[in-house]
């Protein structure tokens, strides 16, 4: 079976197309602006102006046509308002027209569940990105959230860190470049809290001595960087132990760091648990984690009515009933 | 000018109205983008702009009333946004 | 709905027809908006839409007919700025 999937819950735009064993087009484009952060309505403007053009690319990359389709997904939350309503009307004005099921697809859990394409069974799942830093895993029939940032994501924080530094955006690959060069590790405030975690502590610290003068910039980046990352590590391992399960996969943007890899690697080989990070194409927002997911839930047997279509901003990750797996 | 329809109540309170009509090459086009949009137009808030969305014939018609200028813009702006991504979808 | 005035004509080529109406407080200040708005829409060029601009009484109607879905948010959008300027620097 084929399925199309469009993922638009934030600044990037994807459309993919799958089978249930491999990605037959995944293209996006991402909204970037100069100062960061972003615009809803804006981002909003970019995938409505962006739809039509990355559907067409996708199908032709695809070599299919939207009659070959037989599953239509979209990302339904969470995410901004603006972006998740372009997607859904988008998802169901093809499915309308073509006559096709339609699903819609909750992204952190997806972002998880195309580490399955790979023969992941049952994983741990560190997503880490822009806006989103949580752990989760299947538990009772739900994907249960095992520890979640209570205020900015973990890739916010870097970038933040980042512009305070003057080095532009997105930060994350220039903190880490500049994070190789760091020699020193300059004490930053401890970021798990309770189960969860916390990175504005560190942020406003690292600004904080970084404005004084009296460190070089490399020290603390990889401090930073140090300090953020063995929290991630942290609350994933106690998710491994609580739920015992052998496999931990990392995804979202900040996946591509080198530096999170190894840490999340040592402790998967400590613990005697195999590690996985999808290719990066697959870890960042992405329209094929979409499809995938959404067929997955078709071939489990799930159907949803154009009324079960609205957006939900608030998505939450433990609200989905996981039948198909 | 003077509007019809159930939305046109407390004139006051909304200083603004107005219709805007878009035609579609045939009936079939003008279902499927009514239908893909009205979920959205069914979970918008009412605050600022109260919206009537309807589908008559070939011809979608947004008859609306709004307290101010920027509630007017941004509420148009969504409608025609939604459309836009229909009618594209429409187009692959 | 059918909108009456010069402007409606052509219909397959300006699929997308509307009206707006905005009531002001008192007539003095209609008048002093539409004035000052008035030439900025002189001005503008006839493209992918056409409008008509009309005060009446202590209204401003804009009639318009528009080529497709983004030239009728940009020619909004540009007049309903133009008016929140104008009722903005009233109220200074
Ligand atoms: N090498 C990297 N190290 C850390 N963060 C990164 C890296 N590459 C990308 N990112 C971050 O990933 C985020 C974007 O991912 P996403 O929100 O999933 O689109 C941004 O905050 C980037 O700064
Ligand atoms: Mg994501």
């Amino acid at each position: 079976m084929i399925a199309l999937g469009i993922e638009g819950t934030a600044h990037t735009l994807g459309v993919g197309i799958v089978t249930e064993e491999k990605v037959l087009a995944n293209v996006f484009h991402t909204l970037t602006t100069e100062k960061g952060g972003i615009h809803p309505k804006e981002a909003a403007e970019h995938h409505s102006k962006l739809l039509k053009p990355l559907l067409r690319k996708a199908l032709g990359e695809a070599g299919i046509t939207m009659e070959d389709v037989d599953v239509i997904a979209f990302s339904q939350g969470p995410g901004l308002g603006p972006c998740l309503r372009v997607v859904a009307t988008a998802a169901r004005a093809l499915a309308i027209k073509y006559g096709k099921p339609i699903i819609g697809v909750n992204h952190c859990i997806a972002h998880v569940e195309i580490t399955k394409m790979f023969g992941i069974k049952d994983p741990v799942g560190l997503y880490v990105s822009g806006g989103n830093t949580q752990v989760l895993a299947l538990e009772g029939g739900r994907y249960r959230v095992f520890g979640e940032t209570l205020d900015i994501g973990i890739g916010n924080a870097i970038d933040t860190f980042a512009r305070e530094l003057g080095i532009g955006f997105p930060g994350g690959p220039r903190i880490e470049r500049l994070a190789l060069k760091g020699e020193r590790y300059i004490e930053l405030p401890y970021a798990v809290k309770g189960m969860d975690l916390s990175f504005s502590g560190i942020l406003t610290e690292a600004v904080r001595k970084y404005r004084t003068g009296k460190y070089r910039v490399e020290d603390l980046a990889y401090s930073f960087q140090e300090t953020a990352f063995a929290a991630l590590v942290e609350v994933t391992e106690r998710a491994l132990a609580h739920t015992g399960k052998d496999e931990v996969v990392l995804v979202g943007g900040v996946a591509a760091n080198n530096r999170l890899r190894e840490m999340l690697r040592i402790m998967a080989e400590d613990r005697g648990v195999s590690f996985f990070v999808p290719p990066y194409d697959l870890c960042r927002d992405n329209g094929a984690m979409i499809a995938y997911t959404g067929l997955r839930m078709y071939l489990g047997g799930v159907r949803f009515s154009l009324n079960d279509t609205v957006v939900k901003q608030k998505f939450r990750t433990d609200e989905v009933e996981v039948v198909w797996d | 000018m003077g509007l019809q329809g159930g939305v046109m109540a407390e004139e006051e309170n909304w200083p603004i109205e107005g219709v805007i009509e878009l035609a579609f090459p045939d009936e079939e086009t003008a279902r499927i983008v009514h239908e893909s949009v009205l979920y959205e137009h069914e979970s918008v808030p009412y605050r600022r702009s109260r919206i009537e969305f309807l589908r008559e014939g070939n011809r979608i018609v947004i008859r609306f009333l709004a307290r101010d200028n920027s509630a007017l813009r941004g509420t148009l702006n969504s409608y025609l946004r939604w459309i836009k991504v229909a009618m594209d979808s429409l187009e692959v």
